[in-house]
């Protein structure tokens, strides 16, 4: 497959947060900030990967009967490197993703892709494919976090972009803001994705 | 060594317990299901994210082997899974010639008047709580479109009154035919090109008053006609479709033009 | 005072218009041509007996009963017939008709009727078959709208037992006063009638149900009732739409007919009071159901009045002895406004279940845009089954019918409440019967 | 598909996955533990070195001691000079009652029993509102004050400290945290002396 | 036992789930289309997120504590919910068929649902006793279940509005979810 | 189609009763004004700019969204101008003008027009937008001109006094000036009695009926009432809480509102009680001072379910 028509597919018609909805849990709690965003996506991009090559290794030796078993075992051995790494290393970061690191497990994404991708395709493919789908949801993450960032707290990227004294929208940093700006999140990369449809 | 050693064995000795307590519990517990909703939930991604609709893979796999359908595609897997899993139920269905909805009534505005000002709700099963027909014509086309509201391809339109079928668009799916309350559209085989543009039943004069083109029941078409392909019944002519060549000898028979040759003549020798 | 009965839950107070409650009944005469339409009964359809030229006589059979459910329909006058076709009927159903050419074209209808001597009845020689039979040849169905076969609700099954006859004359519709001047006019005649239906139902009371509004209708059937046995006049408080026969039932027994249950479940049988009156003259001129009673009225009518007219008349007819002028008409009503059905042609003739025409020009009217639904409630408020009306008709308007929705919408009596007080102006009645057809038709 | 998997295999794969997962884990585990742990004390020592900066040279031990008192607990970190004397404390303690609830604010105190800087550990207070108690406009008010010399309390309770705007309750429990830590100080002081 | 209310009201309103944790979104946008499905999913959740509560911290008070293996929490909760989930589902399905038609079909899909796993390292992280752990589970199974069922109803609801074409779907769903959750901002504070 | 002299077809009734959209949403307004009489000569001018700027803004985002997006609105329908003075008088008189206008984006668009417009929307527009407001701009939203001072002195509500500072706070406080206007507070929630006049006659129009704010009224009162027995030192008056904060506003105003409450009587009165239990749930143990704005939006979630379990009474179901 065309790498670069991939990569439109997984950050647009194929993202797994505004286009299959799935992994909500983090892509709505961690974005408070671009940056807490990215961090989150890196992670899961990370586990995403590492767990895609290692079932697609596996996939002729894996029984069928216990295969979510196993993967779910791969899966929560990457996920707790990444969280005794990411400790070890970004330990900022880490304390402020808190508990999403240890529920990347469960993160819907990764175990659809390892089922309905790795367990079917070579190790190279299975690599690209958690790259991308990856990357696609850090990208969604990271607009997210940009959105909320900029209307809830007045920055990007830790920058400041109104003066102190102005007010920022404060429920776009809480929960409901999250919901809100996702709901027309959605709606803008729905159009995209269309346009790059159609660009087709 | 041990630091490395014991939680793999802590954890072996999880999984032991767990895989066997399973698969004891699956012998001991077994249900018998078909067989078949395995095998596709097998094809399935198994993520059980919910995001087809329903409560997991399996139950998707269920609805699919039970309702035999596979209308419900899953939003993870990559479409060929689908057409696997079509594949493995025997859904393909055979290859068949495209059918085309089409509609047996010509009653525009100019041929067949409104008979009155209708003011009702905009839909044709509105309007024939009302009033049997807003047309002259009793059969007419009322021209409101609940069959366009129905297809789901956006091949209807209506036009000058009637609805116009966009043959390229229609799948010949059939779902505008149950909604069409005066029961003016059919499904043919695209090739068909001969069709009675008429519904009315109703004797000579009185379909002649309600309509320019109306099928007045002469049966000038069924004298004419080779095949014996086309017959008039209750002042109506039909045409049947496995005898019919094409050959046109009826349409030009037609006193009101209520035969049409659709597109190119096409010749079919028997 | 004593507090007048009605019933509890829901109806409005439509502004009256009974403009004609005044004027006595008069006669047409008989027209240039009649069209008798062969189904003016809910049931199966009639078969025609006769075919072009065949000579009529008055009573004559035209169209034969197919069935229990069905109803025979009889020539009104002398005449001819001229052909059977298909043409457009009062309500805009199409329909088959028979022409007849009147042998005497003009003559007034009064005459005619005088013709007919008064029998002297023997109740008592009567039998209960006997007057169902009688009935059922005669062709009677109701008169209060929905003409069903008279004979068949009087012949309910033996585990139904009934206990209660009631007699429709609340007439709850604006402009309509038919029934109306028939009480005022033939109350010894309607309870000649419920005599002969009291024998099919021995010892059962007899209540007969009229609105306060009525004063003169209340006061004649109240003296022609007190010298009988069991017969009660009821006076009811106006309240639109105390005439459907489950609210009726609920305002003079207090009991409610189960959703989608008959009067019978109930142990009641309703009848109109023309459909009574009609009874009684199969028995005392030993004539079927040939003519009825329609007002006419509406704002092009100069006189608004009552009349008595062969069924099959045609619409022009009226229009051209009431004086009215065809380019102003607009709006042609069989019936009330509330419930009545638009007609489009003036050709069209009257039924046995015309009980009103109304003539109105474009200003009566009321161009409405349907507007969104705001909740308020009112339609539910005035339904007097209950519907959560504004519920289900958005349902209904995106195809999203739930079962409890569809286990409801079928209960609605289309009385038009609903649609009266919506400030939304929004077509509830229209919305909730094409509900019911699309549930009609995914069965 | 290969449906008849014995129950062995299927059994035996699943367990060797999960043991060399498991091994791998404490493989990592091993090789992180130090850095992790390391990267934990070394937050609470910024804290304390940020509390404490205007001290100039100290020392202090690697972990907090705890100090209990009748209504709560506290940990604390003594710094001494070059000369073994006792310059300062850094003291932790939970800042009660704030709007996510009870807060760790570490409080450096000199040892005359006056505030140097304060410092949130952890909190669960709103971002925007309550979490400008980290500011600087916020803390610098606190410096200098001592048990004595200031009303502990808000000043819409009749005390001498200005509240964050709209955010009353993370201000009180702010000033009670740091006035916990005075109450310690107190304690410690005494002790030490004796 | 005022104690345990109050880990209810906390769990339910104050700390919901959906509105305050953000755990199990994706069934809750993927199963709250239809009420019934709703209902049935509450069911199961409640259910099954109490039993993962109860063994999680027995595993973890038992098993990983002791052994000083605390790293291990994840791999082996998840094994053991996974292993749970399948375990119920099989024994339902055989001992009681007729709750497994109502509740079993959505077996599989909490394994996947993060609120479980969640809630049982929460549980663990708040250092709560057992029966502490119990009543948290399962007010917030209680939680989740209340604001699926609500959010069910108002999408049926919705089905019937004029929502304009953008709108439809999904990016409403998300929209009322908002609006909800500043509802749920009213309970802060409630309890600390 | 020409159809000069063709009859008229459509379904039955033919007559109506004459109520309209427009009347009742103008009525609301007429009944808002005694309300709005009390508070500008509360408050003054700022009063004044404050409605006056929601309305415009309102009204002028529903045009804005008609002709760009939507030609079938209605914006002058009256229901975006009641949106307007809604949540003007849901603001404090010195909100400043971009307060109010993010207020009005989000009631017209958040709150309505996402939802289709008038009528489908689940939640009440103008409380979406003022939870909204109060949640993103806390400084903005609890500081309240004092009425009767015209020279910015701002102070707490009732409300906002006895929850940091406690009953004690509070005593000083007359329950008369309460009831008619002399407290600190919203626009709209100064004066019960001016609001009670309106709402007289909205039930004299039925346009609202007494389900609601009975129910509403009377839980609030019940509950505070239990707990003020339980312990009056640290629970306020249960007639403190009937006329403080905005519990006649949004008991007569808000929770009324016919598009996102219930329509049976019997749903309403459960709608009501839910949302007095939650206002009071929220004022006694909520960190918030005022939980009548979470309470109603909280409970418009739940119509739906009452509309479906508590319907209207169907005639045939006596036995
Ligand atoms: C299919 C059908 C069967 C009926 N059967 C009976 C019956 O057995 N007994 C009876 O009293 N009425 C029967 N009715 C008549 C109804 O009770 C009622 O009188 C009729 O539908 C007209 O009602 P309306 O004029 O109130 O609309 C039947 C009606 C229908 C449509
Ligand atoms: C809304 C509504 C109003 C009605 N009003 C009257 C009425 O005023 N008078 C009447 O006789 N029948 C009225 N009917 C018809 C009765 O329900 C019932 O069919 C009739 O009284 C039965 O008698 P019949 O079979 O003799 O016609 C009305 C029906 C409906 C649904
Ligand atoms: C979303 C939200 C978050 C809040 N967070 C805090 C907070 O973190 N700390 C705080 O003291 N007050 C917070 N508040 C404000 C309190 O509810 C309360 O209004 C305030 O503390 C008392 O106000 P005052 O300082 O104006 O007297 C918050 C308010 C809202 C709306
Ligand atoms: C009695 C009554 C109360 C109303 N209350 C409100 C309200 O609280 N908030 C609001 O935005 N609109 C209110 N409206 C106006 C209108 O119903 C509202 O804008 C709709 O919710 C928009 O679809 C009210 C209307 C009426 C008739
Ligand atoms: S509904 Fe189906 S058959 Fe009818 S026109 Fe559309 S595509 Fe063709
Ligand atoms: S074909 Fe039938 S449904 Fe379609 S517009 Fe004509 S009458 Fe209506
Ligand atoms: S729903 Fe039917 S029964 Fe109810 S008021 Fe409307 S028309 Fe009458
Ligand atoms: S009366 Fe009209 S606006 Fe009111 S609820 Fe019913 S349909 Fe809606
Ligand atoms: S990420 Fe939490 S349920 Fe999917």
């Amino acid at each position: 497959m065309n790498i670069k028509e991939k990569a439109i597919k997984s950050f647009f018609m194929e993202n797994p947060v505004t286009g299959l909805l799935l992994g909500l849990c983090p892509t709505l709690a961690t974005t408070t900030s671009a940056e807490n965003g990215i961090g989150m996506g890196l992670a899961t991009t990370f586990v995403l990967l590492s767990s895609n090559v290692v079932v697609s290794l596996l996939r002729n030796v894996i029984p069928n009967r216990v295969r979510i078993p196993a993967y779910i075992v791969v899966i929560a051995t990457f996920v707790t490197i990444v969280d005794m790494s990411m400790q070890a290393t970004l330990y900022q970061l880490h304390k402020t993703l808190g508990l999403f690191i240890p529920l990347i497990v469960v993160n819907c994404i990764i175990l659809g892709r390892a089922e309905a991708f790795a367990s079917k395709n070579t190790v190279w493919h299975s690599f690209l494919d958690g790259l991308f789908m990856g990357l696609g949801f850090t990208f969604s993450l990271f607009i997210l976090g940009s959105v909320r960032e900029i209307l809830g707290s007045g920055a990007w990227l830790g920058i400041r972009l109104i003066p102190e004294s102005w007010n920022t929208i404060l429920v776009f940093v809480l929960a409901p803001g999250a919901f809100l700006s996702l709901g027309f999140i959605l709606i803008g990369m729905e159009r995209l994705s269309r346009l790059f449809e159609r660009g087709k | 060594m041990v630091e490395i050693l014991l939680p793999g064995f802590i954890l072996a000795g999880f999984a032991l317990i767990s895989a066997s307590g399973l698969y004891l519990a699956s012998k001991k517990f077994y249900v018998y299901e078909d067989p078949r909703i395995d095998e596709v939930e097998a094809l399935l991604p198994g993520a059980n994210c919910g995001g087809c609709g329903y409560a997991g893979c399996r139950a998707l796999a269920e609805h699919i082997v039970n309702d035999h359908t596979v209308d419900t595609p899953c939003p993870v897997a990559e479409p060929i899974v689908m057409e696997k899993i079509a594949d493995l139920l025997g859904l393909e269905a055979s290859v068949q010639e495209k059918q085309v909805a089409t509609l047996l009534c010509k009653g525009t505005h100019e041929n067949s008047a409104l008979a009155m000002d209708y003011r009702g709700i905009q839909d044709c099963w509105a309007a024939v709580i009302v009033a049997d027909s807003i047309k002259d014509c009793a059969f007419a086309c009322l021209g409101l479109g609940s069959c366009v509201q129905a297809c789901n391809f956006d091949a209807m339109r209506i036009e000058n009154g009637i609805v116009v079928i966009d043959e390229e668009k229609c799948t010949g799916c059939g779902i505008c035919i149950s909604h069409c309350p005066k029961n003016l559209l059919v499904l043919r085989p695209v090739s068909q090109k001969t069709i009675v543009t008429c519904s009315n039943t109703d004797r000579g004069p009185e379909a002649r008053k309600a309509c320019k083109v109306a099928c007045i029941g002469c049966m000038k078409c069924q004298k004419v006609c080779q095949h014996q392909a086309i017959y008039v019944e209750d002042f109506l002519a039909r045409i049947d479709f496995e005898k019919c060549t094409n050959c046109g000898d009826c349409v030009e028979a037609c006193p009101t033009n209520a035969i049409e040759m659709r597109g190119e003549q096409v010749y079919v020798t028997a | 005072m004593l507090q007048l009965k009605t019933f509890p839950k829901g109806g409005i107070h439509p502004s009256q218009q009974k403009i004609s409650a005044q004027a006595s009944i008069t006669y047409g005469e008989i027209p240039k041509q009649l069209l008798i339409p062969v189904n003016q009964h809910i049931g199966r359809t009639a078969n025609v007996v006769v075919k072009k030229n065949d000579v009529v006589k008055r009573g004559q059979l035209l169209a034969q009963a197919s069935g229990f459910i069905s109803s025979n329909v009889h020539a009104p006058v002398d005449g001819k017939v001229m052909k059977v076709f298909r043409f457009s009927l009062l309500g805009g159903a199409i329909g088959e008709v028979i022409q007849i050419q009147p042998d005497e074209p003009g003559k007034s209808y009064r005459e005619v009727l005088e013709q007919d001597v008064e029998l002297s009845v023997d109740l008592n020689k009567l039998t209960a078959e006997e007057i169902r039979k009688r009935i059922q040849e005669a062709g009677i169905v109701g008169m209060g709208g929905a003409g069903f076969p008279t004979h068949v609700k009087l012949s309910p099954p033996p585990e139904k037992k009934i206990d209660a006859l009631i007699i429709n004359g609340a007439e709850c519709e604006p402009y309509i006063t038919a029934d109306h001047r028939i009480m005022v006019e033939q109350p010894a005649q309607i309870i000649q009638g419920i005599k002969i239906l009291k024998k099919l139902f021995p010892e059962v009371p007899v209540y007969i149900g009229i609105e306060d509004n009525k004063p003169d209708a209340l006061n004649m059937m109240d003296k022609a009732a007190a010298r009988e046995e069991g017969i009660f006049v009821v006076p009811l408080k106006a309240k639109y739409p105390q005439g459907g026969e489950k609210q009726l039932i609920k305002a003079v027994l207090n009991r409610e007919v189960p959703s989608k249950g008959l009067p019978m479940d109930v142990g009641v049988i309703v009848q109109n009071v023309a459909t009574v009156l009609a009874i009684r003259n199969v028995f005392y001129h030993n004539r079927p159901l040939l003519e009825r009673v329609v007002t006419v009225s509406g704002s092009l009518v100069e006189h608004p009045g009552n009349i008595l007219l062969p069924i099959g008349t045609p619409v022009s007819y009226i229009m051209d002895k009431f004086n009215i002028d065809r380019e102003r008409v607009r709006l042609l009503l069989a019936g009330g406004p509330m419930m009545g059905r638009t007609c489009h042609s003036f050709e069209s003739p009257i039924s046995k279940t015309t009980s009103a025409l109304l003539f109105f020009d474009e200003k009566a009217f009321v161009q409405r845009q349907e507007n969104p639904c705001l909740r308020c409630g009112n339609c539910v408020s005035v339904c007097p089954m209950g519907l959560d009306v504004a519920i289900y008709v958005q349902m209904v308007q995106k195809n999203k019918l739930d079962d409890y929705a569809k286990e409801h919408i079928m209960d609605c009596i289309e009385c038009g409440s609903c649609t009266y007080v919506c400030p939304a102006n929004r077509r509830l009645v229209h919305w909730m019967r094409l509900g019911k057809r699309i549930i009609k038709r995914e069965n | 598909m290969s449906k008849q998997e014995s129950g062995f295999k299927v059994i035996s794969v699943l367990v060797l996955i999960a043991f060399f997962a498991a091994a791998l884990l404490a493989y990592v585990n091993k090789i992180t533990r130090e850095p992790i742990a390391r990267n934990m004390k070394e937050e609470t020592k910024q804290a304390v070195r940020i509390v404490l900066q205007n001290l100039g040279q100290f020392d202090y031990p690697d972990d907090p001691l705890d100090k209990s008192l009748t209504e709560f607990t506290a940990r604390y970190f003594t710094a001494k000079n070059a000369s073994g004397q006792i310059v300062g404390y850094a003291i932790i303690v939970k800042a009660p009652n704030g709007f996510g609830g009870d807060f760790d604010l570490m409080v450096g105190i000199d040892s005359t029993g006056k505030v140097l800087d304060t410092y949130v550990l952890n909190h669960k207070e709103t971002p925007g509102l309550g979490d400008n108690m980290k500011k600087e406009d916020f803390k610098k008010q606190f410096r200098g004050r001592s048990l004595a010399n200031t009303r502990w309390a808000v000043k819409k309770d009749g005390g001498d400290i200005d509240a964050l705007t709209a955010a009353t309750i993370t201000s009180r429990a702010f000033t009670a945290g740091v006035k916990r830590a005075l109450t310690v100080f107190n304690v410690l002081n005494e002790e030490a002396k004796q | 036992m005022a104690e345990l209310a109050l880990i209810i009201v906390s769990a339910v309103f104050v700390n919901n789930v959906i509105f305050s944790r953000f755990l199990g979104l994706c069934p809750y946008f993927g199963v709250s289309k239809k009420l019934d499905t709703a209902v049935g999913m509450s069911m199961a959740v409640i259910f099954v997120l109490t039993l993962a509560g109860t063994i999680t911290y027995i595993v973890q008070t038992y098993v990983l504590e002791p052994l000083n293996i605390g790293y291990l929490q994840t791999i082996a909760f998840i094994l053991v919910i996974a292993s749970l989930v399948q375990l119920v589902e099989i024994v339902m399905k055989k001992v009681a068929p007729a709750l497994y038609r109502a509740l079993g079909i959505f077996l599989p899909l909490i394994t996947t649902n993060c609120a479980i796993l969640g809630i049982s390292i929460l549980a663990v992280q708040s250092k709560f006793n057992l029966l502490e752990t119990i009543i948290f589970s399962f007010g917030s199974a209680l939680g989740f279940g209340l604001a699926l069922v609500i959010f069910a109803s108002v999408r049926e609801a919705l089905e019937t509005r004029e929502i304009p074409k953008t709108f439809q779907g999904t990016p409403i769903a998300m929209i009322a979810a908002g609006i909800l959750a500043l509802a749920f901002m009213g309970f802060s504070g409630m309890v600390k | 189609m020409e159809a000069k002299n063709l009859l008229i077809m459509d379904s039955s009734p033919l007559g109506l009763a004459g109520e309209s959209t427009r009347k009742i949403m103008y009525s609301v307004v007429l009944s808002l004004l005694p309300a709005l009489g009390v508070s500008f000569w509360m408050f003054g001018w700022a009063a004044v700019r404050v409605v006056v700027l929601t309305s415009l803004f309102c009204i002028a985002l529903e045009a804005l969204i008609a002709k760009f997006f939507n030609s079938k609105i209605d914006y002058l329908d009256g229901s975006a101008l009641v949106t307007g003075i809604l949540l003007a008088m849901n603001l404090p008189s010195n909100a400043p003008w971009w307060l109010l206008l993010i207020g009005s984006i989000v009631a017209i668009i958040i709150g309505k027009q996402v939802f289709g417009g008038l009528g489908q929307n689940i939640f009440n527009p103008a409380l979406v937008a003022r939870v909204f407001l109060l949640i993103s701009f806390p400084l903005q939203m609890t500081s309240w001109p004092v009425p009767g001072q015209f020279d910015g002195t701002t102070g707490a509500t009732p409300l906002g006094i006895l929850k940091t500072e406690g009953v004690g706070a509070i005593a000083k406080l007359k329950t008369a000036d309460l009831a008619l206007g002399y407290v600190g507070g919203s626009l709209g929630e100064i004066s019960a009695l001016a609001l009670l006049i309106g709402a007289a006659y909205l039930f004299y129009k039925k346009y609202i009926t007494w389900e609601i704010p009975v129910s509403f009224i009377g839980t609030v009162f019940v509950f505070t009432a239990i707990f003020y027995w339980i312990n009056p030192q640290q629970y306020a008056s249960p007639v403190f809480h009937l006329f403080s904060g905005g519990l006649f506003l949004g008991a007569l105003y808000m929770a009324t509102d016919m598009v996102t409450s219930p329509i049976s009587g019997r749903a309403k009165l459960i709608f009501g009680f839910g949302c007095g239990f939650f206002t009071a749930l929220i004022r006694l143990f909520g960190s918030y001072p005022e939980g009548v704005s979470f309470a109603i939006l909280f409970m418009n979630a739940f119509v739906p379910l009452l509309d479906r379990y508590f319907p209207e009474k169907k005639f045939g179901m006596q036995s």
